[in-house]
């Protein structure tokens, strides 16, 4: 067996609990993982949520993710890094994406983790539909 | 050339469909032609704000279109 | 029932997993959390570690980490703070602390679990004895 | 008056106890006063650096003990 692999992401139906990435990530070379969970507010907006439905467009989700870990590990002493996003309906209150990112020290971990959902809120190819007691909206800028 | 369109979103509501069949006539085809002929195509596309992207990768407008390519359509993301 | 506390910790027998803390720390008014683990590495300031032992002050942990947890919720916008940490034999690989902070919104969940870390690894009332094949120390300032 | 002290880690060994009881005569002792006291008691402790806490918190040299307050010698901490 090689060294498990410096990136990868699972993209499908929801939701998420973040043990996939969490063990993907971790491993004694590393001295910490962070883990960070999204997870669907009751509100949105001003706006009472029923739940969420996401779209993606999941080759390039996996090929945007990709570079954008492939720019986290130039810029940071990483281990691993591990995405996870849900498609399709999430509720209130279940995660909609989990992103576990380890490292030898814990700086370098807590840097990447946020960078990286800073990343995936502008670049990658994934949208929420949000359901309300009495409609419906696709998320995105200005919206 | 014809290429395959994919839609996402707000734009796939808009056009009511998943992905369009998209025509340039002249040769050397770039994005920016290829998204004018969509929104002839689909008026309705022209309302809306969206990146285009070549084989999963963001493309700019005056990138040339290869034959066969995939393009996606992508209005402004809200993953997270 | 009133609204989950928070704060709370547990500081007792490791290794930790991280799935108390993070359930804790989770909610449907928190729009993310992000949960730090402190993994024991195999090799430490140059050498090979066995293990780890870890004692504590437990009155004083609990007490310095609700500390730290009231200023963290006075500087930044969090719904909760979860911490646990591990006293006694650690293995390489596991777990020793974990923290969950959960939030409105992720840039506080991040910094605010980044400053937990800073001030826990100055203040809070824990020791890490290290053991190698040929000895052992106590780790602190300077060491 | 007399103090319980708590002791830890590198401390705890050097003293090879984990508590000790320690006297100082004169009134309205201070951190100063306990340290100095439990250092003739216990030379070992003179050799490394610790903090004192009282009931649980930090506390500076100058500041006063309480009657029958739980004290404790901190060595530099080294949790996480």
């Amino acid at each position: 067996m090689t060294e498990a692999a410096a990136f990868a992401c699972r993209v499908g139906a929801g939701p998420v609990d973040g043990e996939w990435a969490r063990a993907g990530a971790a491993g004694p070379d590393a001295g910490c993982v962070v883990l960070f969970l999204g997870t669907v507010r009751a509100r949105s907006r001003g706006k009472q949520v029923v739940r969420l439905e996401y779209q993606a467009y999941p080759r390039m989700v996996e090929a945007e993710l990709a570079r954008i870990a492939a720019e986290l590990h130039s810029r940071h002493e990483l281990a691993r890094i591990r995405v996870e996003h849900a498609v399709g309906p999430v509720e209130v209150g279940e995660a909609s994406v989990a992103v576990a990112v380890s490292a030898p020290h814990r700086a370098a971990a807590f840097a990447a983790a946020g960078e990286l959902m800073d990343e995936l809120k502008v670049r990658v190819p994934i949208w929420k539909h949000e359901l309300y007691p009495d409609g419906s909206t696709w998320i995105g800028l200005g919206s | 050339m014809r290429w395959r369109v994919l839609l996402f979103a707000g734009l796939r509501d808009a056009a009511g469909a998943a992905e369009l069949e998209v025509e340039v006539r002249h040769a050397g085809a770039c994005v920016a032609d290829l998204r004018a002929a969509a929104e002839v195509l689909c008026p309705a596309l022209a309302r809306h704000t969206y990146r285009v992207a070549i084989e999963a990768r963001y493309a700019g407008d005056a990138e040339a279109l290869p034959a066969a390519a995939e393009i996606a359509f992508l209005p402004p993301v809200s993953g997270g």
